[in-house]
């Protein structure tokens, strides 16, 4: 057993689980808005607000955002344990990481409740 | 002189299946042991082993571990101790129930048992029809009991010297038996004394004297080399086994199970030719008769030519896909590998090639090393055992049947350990001074010390090659002269001798010359041995003296290597519980 | 002799079979998508907030740069989806053995090449 | 009598610490028939015997030990079931990555086995012990095919980018194939403990599934796929 504080759950099946479930959430929600861009032949700013002002597209990309939150950790901790070994400086790469996808999720619950 | 010290309750040198057996039996008990290795321990030659391990279970039809024990007597042309081979075949199913207790995988009957196949030399009722005794993991027994020791001697936190080479027993000072030994940490090349109450050789066997050879490149004979420098006798070392089933060329084996699930050999032209020479056992019959009834074949010129090499072929392409998928995939591996031959398709090429050493360092029962004394008596030397290849017990005797091996290792190891971890409170821990560390070490001060001198590597070819050409399947006296005459030239240039790296991490040339030097005892004690013993008898096959002969032979020949002095010691033929099998003809 | 001993890793002279060639490109793929979100967030924003500002981002795409840097990140999302869909797959068992393994990856590539010549199509 | 030769170079990676700051790569060139082929063992034996300082493991030449596991142009496996005629030339060898090089082509190997023994390789049971054998059927002694004929040469755990970023943390391909060959023995009782030890987001969950394991195991073995299994019990246990 390796301890790790820093992992999003601490345990290695319910991180691996996140991973999963957020990765499918994102590629469903990927083809979604690429889908819609590719079927729309006249796509213009009327089309697009309306898209993104329907309450299930909102959710929908809302639970994106978070998937995002936790699928970024989950690959980003993953790389920087990988490749970063002295502690200090993981630990310092690893909080910025984690501000920045708070900061990146906060603004993604703007831009989609501004609409 | 002051070299690093360690000191423990037992020593065991090699850690095969019968060093790991016996260590695991002391460990168990909480003694302090030191497994000395010179190489990884899942790296011993015991993991070659493919066929399997016998013993009576009855899994397979109603058995008996007596008819084991008459096959095992006949097996060893009437030369193996009839104690001892009563004791192995009493207590193998146990050993072996052991071995599944500690996870072995071993293949299963539909029933849930333990999978018994058919081997060579196998009888049921004392002689008659093909009994199926070898327990089998597939044909990776060998390399799942291996490994299945090592596990079970890691959850006993034994103390392993991985790739320490041991380089010769230490005398005690009073003269009485050996305070310990010396041993090179390869990867330091540093030497150390490590000093135990008890020593037990399980080095295993010296294939490697011979140019072809199913051997690994680490049987070197260690323990053979150790003891004929610390003045112990060697017995029956002229009884080397020549496997029927090597592939052409490479020398890699190929199980008698193989044969056990069907398979048979054919000449040239397709001729089943066992038939013949053993008219009721066929290719079953002991490993030394169809070797030989092979060697004969090839005379005549009923063999294959494969690129030079003259050979005949074992055909299991009969067996089916499924069977041989199942029961053979390591042969069906190393064929591919080795002959570029998918035995579900075609034969593989095979040869006799030099496969095991029935002779070694006498023991008791216990493992105990015994020496013989000029009235021929034996004494017992407390404190020093040898299991396994390296020892002559003897269950084997002039041949080994097959999958007795394995059951030998874990038998006398388990014994060896047992007895150890019983004794260890009465055996001494003895002293030793500068002068018995001086005098083990001087071997290796003229190697480090020799800047000049012929390879290494040129003397052990020539030396393989004498070997091969005079004391192979079959041997004359003549011929056998010449290769002593050679060894004894080899001998002289390997004092002068020198490799041309002196480092110390890792030197592998370091090791593999003071190797040679064992292999070159063993050479020597087997070229006496050979010429000693004027008659035929098992593994011993010589056209000068064609018939076997129990009025002056139905004896042990002991080499002593101070002197080359031969000389005979009794053969054991008091079984404890039961009457012993008397010498008969050895018909298949 | 304490000096410590030499580790041979030099990953120039190591031959990576395709599935590691597959599975590093997802990695990086995934630190491009990363970097990328703040990007992605500001594109979105713009589209999003006024006609203007929507009208700007529409423009701002006609230039060859901002294009090629759109291409670039579209490019490293399809990767990252169709290497992850593989994994995805692999969980359920699929593609796990040596010969299916190597098919598994080579589909991948093949299929991104496919997909990023269709999405240069679709953008030029 | 002149036999036609043929010549075969090679680029071997030498370093002994007594002798030289850092490693370098040694040229050789070693003179055989032109017809014959070799193993590659064979061929690092004849060149040992032009020049005795050249180190490498070895012992059953069959490939059954796992002694001789090295990196062979680029790629591990073990020299002694690899033909020399299967090999581009020059052929360069090198030992196996990222392990410590002790010398030459011999690399320590205690993290490997390190990892091996931290899943308890060996068998747990608490039952009784039965005076015969414990039964299994052929059906449950089936799942062991592919799981116990590992040889620890350690070519798949070298061969592991994982296994190279976190030899301390990530069990590695061999010791995680062997936890499986315990998990999947109906004889072993401790299956909720060996899964509980492996719940950590590292000892398995650092399988990326990259398959250079499957890739290069000389003996044709799947530890992705054991891995693959070991995860399922987990998710099964809801751990």
């Amino acid at each position: 057993m390796v301890r790790s504080a820093t992992s999003l759950t601490g345990n290695g099946v319910r991180d691996w689980l996140w991973q999963r479930v957020s990765a499918v959430i994102l590629a469903l929600y990927t083809v979604f808005i690429l889908g819609f861009i590719w079927s729309t032949p006249q796509l213009d700013y009327v089309v697009w607000f309306q898209f993104f002002h329907h309450i299930g597209v909102k959710l929908f990309s809302i639970l994106a955002a978070f998937s995002l939150l936790v699928h970024a950790w989950v690959g980003m901790w993953t790389i920087l344990t990988d490749y970063v070994k002295p502690a200090c400086v993981r630990l310092t790469l690893e909080m910025l990481v984690m501000i920045a996808l708070f900061v990146y999720f906060v603004a993604a619950i703007v831009i989609v409740w501004s609409v | 002189m002051t070299l690093a010290t360690y000191t423990f309750d037992a020593i065991i040198i090699g850690a095969g299946g019968a060093g790991m057996r016996a260590a695991l039996a002391l460990a168990e008990s909480g003694s302090q042991v030191a497994l000395v290795s010179k190489v990884f321990p899942t790296r011993s030659h015991t993991v070659s082993a493919q066929g399997g391990i016998t013993c009576a279970l009855g899994n397979v039809h109603p058995d008996d571990w007596r008819w084991h024990m008459y096959d095992t007597v006949k097996g060893s042309d009437y030369i193996g101790d009839q104690d001892c081979i009563e004791y192995m075949c009493e207590v193998g199913p146990q050993v072996v129930y052991e071995l599944e207790h500690m996870g072995l995988p071993f293949s299963r009957l539909d029933n849930g048992r333990i999978y018994q196949r058919p081997f060579g030399g196998q009888s049921k009722d004392f002689g008659g029809e093909q009994a199926a005794r070898t327990c089998a993991a597939a044909d990776r027994t060998g390399h799942a009991l291996l490994h299945t020791l090592y596990q079970r001697n890691i959850a006993e936190k034994t103390n392993v010297f991985s790739e320490w080479y041991a380089l010769d027993l230490v005398k005690a000072t009073d003269g009485q038996g050996f305070a310990g030994i010396l041993a090179i940490h390869i990867e330091t090349g540093e030497t150390v004394l490590m000093r135990a109450r008890a020593i037990i050789f399980a080095t295993g066997g010296a294939g490697r004297i011979y140019q072809s050879t199913t051997n690994a490149l680490i049987n070197t004979g260690d323990g053979i080399g150790m003891a004929i420098r610390a003045g112990l006798p060697i017995q029956d070392i002229e009884m080397w086994q020549f496997h029927p089933t090597g592939i052409a060329g490479a020398g890699v084996l190929v199980t008698e199970g193989c044969r056990g699930e069907g398979g048979y050999l054919i000449n040239k032209d397709g001729e089943r030719f066992m038939e013949r020479y053993a008219p009721h056992a066929k290719d079953l019959a002991s490993r030394d008769v169809v070797a030989r009834a092979m060697s004969l074949e090839l005379r005549a010129g009923n063999g294959y030519d494969i690129n030079g090499v003259k050979c005949v072929k074992l055909k299991l392409d009969h067996l089916g896909a499924d069977l041989i998928n199942s029961r053979l995939p390591g042969i069906r591996e190393l064929s591919i590998t080795f002959a570029g031959v998918d035995p579900i398709r075609e034969p593989i090429p095979v040869v006799p090639t030099c496969h095991y050493m029935m002779g070694g360092i006498p023991t008791n029962r216990l493992g105990q090393v015994v020496t013989v004394d000029y009235k021929g008596n034996d004494q017992v030397l407390e404190g020093l055992y040898a299991v396994g290849e390296c020892a002559c017990v003897s269950v084997h005797g002039a041949n080994r049947l097959g999958g007795n091996s394995l059951l030998d290792l874990v038998v006398f190891g388990r014994a060896a350990g047992l007895d150890v971890k019983e004794k260890l409170h009465e055996l001494p821990l003895k002293d030793v001074g500068d002068a018995e560390i001086e005098a083990a070490l001087s071997r290796l001060n003229r190697w480090d010390n020799a800047r000049e001198g012929e390879s290494v590597s040129q003397i052990r070819f020539e030396m393989q090659k004498t070997m091969q050409e005079d004391f192979g399947v079959f041997r004359t006296g003549e011929h056998m002269q010449e290769g002593l005459d050679k060894l004894l030239q080899l001998q002289q240039r390997l004092h002068h001798a020198a490799f041309q790296d002196h480092s110390r991490v890792f030197n592998t040339s370091r090791i593999e010359a003071l190797e040679l030097d064992n292999l070159m005892a063993t050479a020597l004690a087997t070229a006496h041995a050979a010429i000693y013993r004027t008659e035929s008898r098992g593994a011993h096959s010589r056209e000068d003296f064609p018939k076997r002969d129990d009025a002056n032979w139905l004896t042990h020949t002991v080499y002593h290597g101070e002197s080359h002095r031969m000389s005979k010691r009794a053969v054991n033929m008091k079984p404890l519980h039961m009457k012993p099998f008397e010498p008969k003809e050895r018909v298949y | 002799m304490n000096k410590p001993r030499p580790v041979y890793l030099d990953l120039s002279k190591i031959r990576m079979p395709v599935m590691a060639v597959v599975s590093i490109l997802h990695r990086i793929s995934g630190v491009v998508l990363f970097l990328a979100i703040p990007y992605i967030l500001y594109i979105w924003n713009q589209s999003l907030a006024t006609a203007s500002t929507y009208d700007e981002i529409h423009n701002a795409l006609q230039s060859c740069w901002t294009r090629g840097l759109v291409y670039l990140i579209l490019l490293a999302l399809l990767y990252h989806w169709v290497a992850g869909i593989r994994h995805l797959l692999m969980d359920m068992g699929v593609g796990e053995e040596k010969i299916s393994g190597r098919r598994g990856a080579r589909i991948v590539l093949v299929v991104v090449v496919l997909l990023a010549m269709g999405l240069g199509v679709w953008l030029w | 009598m002149s036999e036609a030769m043929q010549s075969v170079k090679f680029k071997i990676y030498r370093f002994n610490p007594e002798v030289d700051a850092k490693p370098y790569m040694q040229e050789y060139e070693l003179n055989i028939p032109a017809n014959q082929d070799m193993m590659l063992l064979e061929a690092i034996l004849r060149i040992k015997a032009m020049d005795d300082s050249l180190a490498f493991r070895r012992s059953c030449r069959e490939g059954v030990c796992g002694s001789d596991g090295m990196n062979i142009n680029g790629r591990n496996g073990l020299a002694c079931v690899t033909l020399l005629s299967s090999l581009k030339q020059p052929i360069e060898l090198r030992p196996l990555p990222g392990l410590p090089v002790i010398r030459d082509l011999i690399v320590d190997m205690t993290a490997f086995f390190k990892q091996y023994e931290k899943i308890k390789p060996y068998l747990i049971n608490n039952e009784p012990l039965p005076t015969k054998e414990r039964l299994q059927s052929p059906a449950e002694r089936k799942k062991l095919d592919g799981l116990y004929e590992c040889i620890l040469c350690a070519c798949c755990s070298t061969s592991c980018p994982s296994f190279w970023w976190n030899p301390d943390k990530f069990v590695g391909p061999a010791g995680l194939l062997q936890a499986y060959r315990f998990i999947a023995d109906s004889r072993d009782t401790a299956t909720a403990e060996r899964l509980e030890a492996l719940t950590d987001p590292f000892s398995v969950f650092r399988c990326r599934g990259v398959m250079n394991c499957v890739e290069v195991c000389p003996k044709g073995l799947n530890p992705t796929r054991a891995i693959g299994h070991i995860r399922s019990e987990l998710l099964a246990e809801g751990n």
